[in-house]
């Protein structure tokens, strides 16, 4: 498993074959993006703040877990932090399996997880002003 | 000493990012760090309000000792 | 919406960029690869027949009803077909959504149906001999 | 005519991948097709059989029409 946090952007198939993950049926990849529209205005940009020495050692046990939890040969997470523009990948969640099913349940647990879990703050350049973007609650 | 970290909404409300607190028998959990660090802008803190100690999520009803680390911060956007 | 047959082999990030999809705030791709191990055999290599009338048809329907159900911004679909070794890449889809359940749930429902709907079968060389992959059964 | 396309065992065990048929007040449905062009080997075809008319996935009670193409093929494997 390889868990990366960088300001500098990533190329996604570069960084999936580094890997050299062997034997694997199914590689589902997710890349999340900073959008240029939500709702009502446009977004110019998005900063993203987090807890340096929380975040890496948060982004493992998720990826452990699900690694774990759905029989996934290798994971591959990068996410960045800083000031991004819109268009720009915000992460990459990578998962390697023997079938596809349980790639597909493995990367969307690590989505989900992140979004609840991993100490991110994300705050939006608009046209109407900075806004924090409202995080999700996690399941109790 | 116990070191509170502010992130995102929370430190811009509280005003630092990082302080430090002598332990003290009035900070048992990790509720009472938030008092001693907020005062009365604990009404303009984001609800719900997350809690980490030693970098792993916790709750409010928390311990702290001394030498931890706490953080508070609003609901985490990562991904 | 792309949908391509070929037997070349395929740059899975440089596919998804030439699409261009603007505004998506998530993207989920799967890649197939040929397994070099099943139970208690190994595998050498994978021959890919295909049914041609039929199949770009038919894949165009698979893409067409999870775009659609899914609220997809795009959908890329590159199958191989023909002699490929163990390791090689068999097939590639990607999903753009605005949200990242819904990119998730289009890209598996588009995998699910390639598994029961799309007209390919094949033929695994292994130290065993030659053996067909028993098709999925699609639900009723 | 009804073209008739056979695939993968199915091929293997006809021994062809297509043939003609003149159209005929008994080829009414596909499973008529299928009796057709297999005989007695019927026996030896994969089960379940899956069946397709101009490039649709049909069933072996789908009606049969002069200027059909009719495939018979095991349960597919794309992905």
């Amino acid at each position: 498993m390889i868990v990366r946090l960088q300001t500098e952007d990533f190329d996604p198939e570069h960084e999936a074959q580094a890997l050299g993950v062997k034997g694997a049926g199914a590689r589902v990849s997710f890349v999340g993006t900073v959008r240029d529209m939500a709702a009502d205005r446009t977004i110019t940009a998005l900063d993203i703040e987090h807890y340096p020495e929380m975040t890496k050692a948060e982004i493992m046990r998720i990826g452990a877990a699900a690694l774990a939890r759905c029989a996934l040969l290798d994971v591959l997470i990068i996410h960045r932090h800083g000031h991004l523009a819109a268009g720009d990948r915000i992460v990459l969640v990578v998962t390697w399996a023997a079938h596809r099913k349980t790639a597909f349940r493995g990367c969307e647990e690590i989505v989900d997880a992140l979004k609840t879990r991993a100490p991110f703050w994300k705050k939006e350049i608009t046209d109407q002003g900075d806004i924090w973007v409202p995080g999700e609650i996690p399941a109790p | 000493m116990i070191t509170v970290r502010c992130f995102a909404a929370v430190r811009e409300i509280l005003g630092y990012d990082t302080r430090k607190l002598a332990p003290s028998d009035t900070l048992q959990r990790a509720s009472d760090v938030l008092n001693a660090v907020a005062g009365p802008r604990i009404a303009d803190l984001p609800r719900p309000l997350l809690v980490a100690i030693n970098c792993e999520h916790a709750a409010l009803t928390s311990p702290v000792h001394d030498g931890d680390e706490v953080a508070f911060f609003p609901p985490v956007s990562g991904g």
